[in-house]
């Protein structure tokens, strides 16, 4: 306990590097996630076979993998050009190249999730729209978007708790992330579980916060809806 | 470049040789060692933590200069990094209950499970002497798991570097009631040595050769001054260098 | 009807051509725009062409559901389109409006025919989306389903394009969806979310909906299924009223009794195809042909 | 330094069947199980009655809550600590011994993580049947029970496809961490190649490289499965019918 | 009606009177099962009272819908309710089979009052689901939305409720479904999903389902709103001989000439209230009161 209460700045540090850059790639990840989705669903094949290839490679390949090859393959190219240029060492920033890795990454799941809520919004109520001389994006944004969050929330919530906790990955490109620090603390320490449970007990916090904040948009969404009361 | 401004990495969760203290910052033996170095050379150091398992990849890429981190001079590594002259060395040692009948051989451990921590060199020794031979060897990603099982009973024995053993395990509390199973191995002829390898080294990138000079030539320096038992005191009772 | 100048001819297959729309599209929508804003002066001249459709056929895969059809309306024509379920009178309609691809055939709003291209289905696609957006701003639809947005209040529901595809200033667009609300007695509705309310209620909101963008061309999807007679005398009313303002509309009917007091021209459909068409005081009361007949004789009334 | 040596992998290619067994075993059985529960729990998860959804929703909680690498060092490690656990061993319980086991506990672990996102999914999926669906299955005289059995859950796990194919590919990636509880998964064939060799990229890459394969196989799996289930939501789409002349 | 028997009276308040039920559910079930199974020989007499509706209040917040209504209806009876827009008609037909839980009011189906007690928002809930179920088999409803099942084909949909509510062997499902697919000329789209046909056809599938569970007691919420006039005509005859059959029916529609010509009793609704009621030859050609006057008079037929 003692060793907890010694550690706890350090792991509330963490924390905040954590929760930095899990909301910085949620950002990315949405966006990416709307885009793909459209163009996963639009008529235009060669968009198509883009996206299919995107959110296949990019879930195929595992998360340290695709770390590792931005991260270290990445920066082992831009040396070369470095040193052909003669330039000074430039440095891939490591938590800009977490951002961007972990972004894109759950941008690929991101897609999946927001093409199944997009197809379950009635036909109808897109027709509605064009007929009445929407654009495709005044369609998108006015009817589309606020109808198919009401679907997509529990894929949303399911996909940010994952993404939240793969942020872990990034202490593999030297980020201090909350699950780093509290296994070396472990390690340092010898009492491996007491972190591991201060880790669950910071990680299930913010999921209690972003529990409350999905139940809120929920509720936001479903106004006009009739739910069913299976 | 001069080497005014030198970037060590170390991993943090090797006790002793390198912890995180509770500031998140980096300590341990091979900590000191590198800042003994420094001040030895005249140059600002600065630590970066990484994660073992991408350590050499980025020394290559550049994320920092040298490592510091318990890491043995192998063969294998050889290929990728250059090594400077060894810090320390360690035997290696089978760690089991107290007053145990197990040794380090295979007639022994015959249907014996052992651990060892994945790509250290007790690894590699057991892999290539003991491997199909009888004992059922088991990898952890880190030595302190393999203490774990060992104590829960899903190990009959662990085989690691004596030093750490001693430092990060037998002296502990966790560790009370476990001692070193017969001998420690050194390596009886020059094959074995070559497995067990010629002790814990710096990493340092193939190009900068002119930094392998300088951390050799203020390793011999420290040794040579005093700086270097000052430091070994505060962690160990015995002599970790050998010969 | 200056700003009808604006649409390009263009042929089908040659999306090329549409390089006329694309140097002035703004000007185009303003233009529309503006003439939308002021209100039924356009239409004033009753003899001006407003839609025409020529020889349209559309298939689902193997099933051709159109064979051939083909209308002209004017200002101020009151088309009702009848024929038994499945005969394709709503998917004319939203081959009107390219809601739904036709297979081939050609459209004409406005006196300029739209541009179409062909996509790699084979369906005819529009080759210029702000034509599009512009003949739809012209055409509004009141659907089968009613198909309001389930998302928004009634009022939301009739104040989104007017605002947002027209681009009217909130203020009057609150004023017109007050007017059109009123007119179909739904104003008191406004807060409601459309599954809160009847079917009949919502409904009118369809309708008012569509008036609500004071489009020059209304196509109507059975407008009166979910409505009692009294409501039905109701619309009647209004579609009257919207007739002499000299709009135009099309309404798939299957209410004969509707179809004979508003209409000037009624169409029969079966099968895909136009069986026989004329002014409904003559068609609906001595039917040539025998289908029309045997049709018209199920009708109770 | 040449960029790719492929002696590397190569050489290690049987240790890489045998790992790519050890994971298709292990996410293989631990998603039917993980589904297996996940259908009743989703209902229990949509239930009105605050004791029954209850401690559902707090067990979702905790297992989406937390890092599944955490869970299983928990369970595994954890269950090692116990006195009483060490006696059951020695004592040769046989369910406690399963705990000895590093596959069951990696399976424990995988199983019970699975199935609480699979419950929260469907119950997504369920809470957005179409009103009037329910409402025709109740006045057709189903039973609650019925009415879930032949219309809600049917309707759900169709629509639940594309959330669903993610949770299965996020589940054959996350079973990686196997090789933490000294389980050969393909991963851990990696990691045992990468320290042999010390080369990282050859290890990990050829490893991505067949984690990409069998994504690929999965998502084919699901298109198909979409193709055939969820032909009702397609955008008006042509149907072939038999159309009497 | 020996199955009747079964259903046990309870009175409202009082769940603890419904433990004679729970003893033989399954029974009752069964019993049930045996008599629809048999088809129609359980309506031959036809002085049996089907359902009867006594008070009913219906509020939704504080809007009253429902202001007490009351009905009652006999083997073979065909009851059209009619009245405006908004006035209640579908709420109450909702009330009968409880999709709607009624405020307070009393319903007797089949000779046995329905057992309710209060749920905790004060609205009335049938006090055992069991009985509830044996009530809706043997009320079957056609919705104004059809509510078809969207994720199944058109034969799906049918088959559904028969083989998993009453439990006939797929082959006689199978049989009822073609039997009643014909019968409204849907069968050629068995095998299509809902969301791929027109809104007539949809309509008729939803006759369909519901006949196909052989009920004693048919709702139709605007049985014929998407149909033309054919059609209507059509299904009208489809109605007339399953009242010949001895089935009842309640009819919600707007079609005043199928009131006048299928039905044997009318019931005009208005704000919630039955405001005329009686043989529609005559109520419909002499009205009474204002208000139908009034509603009868913007009906074009
Ligand atoms: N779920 C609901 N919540 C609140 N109000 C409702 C709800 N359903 C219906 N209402 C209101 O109850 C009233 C009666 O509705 P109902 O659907 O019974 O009308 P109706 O007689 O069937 O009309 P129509 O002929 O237009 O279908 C309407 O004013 C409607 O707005
Ligand atoms: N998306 C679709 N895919 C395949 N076939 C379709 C589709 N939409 C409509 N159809 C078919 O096209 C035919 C015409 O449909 P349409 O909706 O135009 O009929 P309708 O004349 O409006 O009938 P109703 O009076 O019943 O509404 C029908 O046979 C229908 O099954
Ligand atoms: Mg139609
Ligand atoms: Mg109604």
């Amino acid at each position: 306990m003692d060793a907890l209460i010694e550690y706890s700045p350090s792991l509330l540090g963490g924390a905040w590097v954590t929760l930095k850059v899990a909301l910085l790639s949620l950002v990315l990840a949405v966006a990416s996630g709307l885009l793909g989705a459209a163009c996963k669903l639009s008529n235009l094949l060669p968009l198509r076979l883009w996206t299919m290839l995107y959110t296949t490679i990019v879930r195929g390949v595992p998360d340290l993998v695709m770390m590792l090859l931005v991260f270290y393959g990445g920066q082992l190219l831009l040396n070369e050009v470095i040193d052909y240029f003669e330039w000074e060492f430039i440095e891939i920033n490591p938590f800009v190249a977490g951002v961007l890795t972990i972004g894109f990454i759950f941008g690929a799941y991101f897609t999946e999730t927001f093409r199944g809520a997009f197809l379950s919004v009635s036909a109808g109520q897109l027709e509605a729209g064009r007929a009445y001389g929407m654009t495709s994006w005044q369609v998108f944004l006015r009817i589309m978007f606020p109808q198919m969050l009401r679907y997509a929330l529990p894929g949303i919530g399911n996909n940010w708790l994952v993404l939240l906790k793969s942020t872990a990955i990034v202490s593999m490109i030297g980020l201090s992330d909350m699950t780093s620090l509290a296994d070396q603390a472990g390690r340092s320490t010898h009492q491996p579980f007491t972190f591991y449970l201060a880790v669950c007990v910071l990680y299930l916090a913010m999921t209690a916060v972003s529990g409350w904040f999905l139940g809120r948009l929920t509720t936001r969404y479903n106004v006009g809806v009739r739910e069913a009361n299976v | 470049k001069d080497w005014k401004e030198i970037r060590l990495a170390s991993e943090g969760a090797y006790p002793p040789f390198n912890i995180t203290a509770a500031d998140g910052s980096l300590q341990g033996f091979d900590v000191d060692i590198g800042n003994a170095l420094c001040a030895e050379m005249k140059a600002k150091c600065t630590w970066v933590k990484q994660e073992w398992d991408g350590m050499i990849p980025a020394l290559v890429a550049r994320k920092f200069d040298a490592i510091i981190a318990s890491m043995s001079i192998t063969e294998e590594r050889k290929a990728k990094v250059d090594f400077t002259e060894k810090y320390y060395a360690s035997p290696l040692a089978l760690i089991a209950k107290s007053g145990s009948p197990l040794r380090p051989d295979t007639t022994s451990l015959k249907g014996k499970k052992v651990g060892v921590q994945r790509g250290t060199v007790s690894d590699n020794f057991a892999t290539k002497y003991w491997e199909g031979k009888g004992p059922e060897l088991v990898r952890y990603a880190k030595q302190d798991e393999a203490y774990l099982d060992l104590k829960s009973g899903r190990l009959d024995a662990a085989f690691a570097d004596y030093l750490e053993a001693y430092g990060g395990f037998l002296t502990k509390p966790e560790g009370q009631g476990y001692d070193v199973a017969g001998d420690r191995l050194f390596g009886k002829n020059a094959e074995e040595k070559g497995v067990i390898g010629e002790g814990i080294g710096i990493a340092v990138r193939k190009k900068d050769k002119e930094l392998t000079a300088q951390l050799n030539k203020a390793l011999a320096a420290i040794r040579a001054n005093g700086k270097y038992e000052e430091i070994r005191k505060k962690y160990f009772p015995m002599d970790i260098y050998g010969n | 009807m200056n700003h009808a100048a604006t649409f390009d001819r263009i042929s089908v297959g040659d999306p090329h051509n549409s390089i006329g729309l694309h140097e002035a599209p703004q000007d185009a929508l303003n233009d529309v725009r503006s003439a939308v804003t002021q209100g039924t002066a356009m239409n004033h001249n009753a003899n001006v062409e407003q839609v025409r459709v020529e020889d349209l056929h559309k298939s689902y895969g193997d099933n051709e559901v159109l064979k051939g059809v083909s209308l002209s309306a004017n200002s101020g024509d009151v088309i009702s389109i009848i024929g038994s379920s499945g005969s394709g009178k709503s998917t004319w309609l939203r081959c009107i409006n390219f809601l739904e691809n036709p297979t081939s055939g050609r459209v004409v709003v406005g006196g300029k025919e739209v541009g179409l291209t062909r996509n790699r289905k084979g369906d005819l696609v529009v080759a210029d989306p702000k034509q599009l957006q512009l003949i739809r701003t012209r055409l509004s639809m009141v659907f089968q389903h009613f198909n309001l947005w389930s998302h928004m209040t009634v009022l939301e529901n009739v104040i989104e394009a007017p605002i947002h595809v027209l681009g009217l200033p909130k203020a009057e667009a609150l004023e017109r969806a007050e007017r059109y609300l009123e007119r179909v007695g739904v104003w008191k509705f406004r807060d409601a979310y459309p599954a809160h309310m009847s079917g009949g209620q919502q409904q009118r909101v369809a309708i008012a909906r569509a008036l609500a963008m004071e489009p020059s061309v209304l196509l109507f999807d059975e407008p009166t299924s979910a409505l009692d007679p009294e409501l039905v005398g109701e619309v009647l009313k209004v579609m009257r009223s919207l007739a002499e303002e000299g709009r135009t509309m099309l309404v798939v009917t299957h209410e004969m009794g509707f179809a004979r007091e508003v209409s000037n021209h009624v169409i029969f459909v079966h099968r895909g195809r136009v069986e026989e068409q004329g002014n409904p005081k003559e068609v609906l009361v001595r039917p040539q042909s025998e289908r029309l007949q045997q049709f018209l004789s199920g009708n109770l009334k | 330094m040449e960029l790719f040596d492929f002696q590397v992998i190569t050489g290690s290619l049987p240790e890489f069947w045998r790992g790519l067994l050890m994971t298709l075993q292990l996410t293989g059985i631990a998603l039917l199980c993980g589904f297996a529960g996940a259908v009743p729990l989703a209902v229990a998860r949509v239930s009105k009655n605050r004791w029954v959804s209850g401690p559902v929703a707090a067990y979702t909680y905790f297992f989406r809550g937390t890092p599944m690498l955490v869970q299983l060092l928990l369970i595994y490690y954890g269950a090692g600590q116990w006195q009483w656990m060490q006696a059951a061993w020695e004592a040769g319980n046989p369910v406690w011994l399963l705990f000895r086991e590093p596959f069951f506990c990696a399976l424990l672990a995988f199983g019970l993580n699975t199935c609480a996102y699979t419950i929260e999914i469907i119950a997504g999926a369920m809470r957005n049947t179409p009103h009037g669906e329910v409402e025709a299955a109740k006045a057709m005289g189903m039973s609650r029970f019925k009415a879930l059995q032949r219309i809600v859950l049917p309707s759900a796990l169709r629509r639940m496809l594309p959330s669903y194919s993610n949770e299965v590919i996020l589940m054959l990636q996350g079973s990686a961490i196997a090789s933490a509880v000294t389980l050969v998964d393909i991963t851990g064939a990696a990691r045992n190649v990468y320290s042999r060799h010390f080369a990282p990229f050859e290890a990990f890459v050829f490893a991505g490289l067949v984690y990409l394969v069998l994504t690929f196989l999965l998502v084919g799996m699901f298109k198909y499965a979409e193709g055939r289930w969820l032909a009702h939501l397609a955008p008006r789409k042509a149907t072939k019918r038999k159309e009497a002349a």
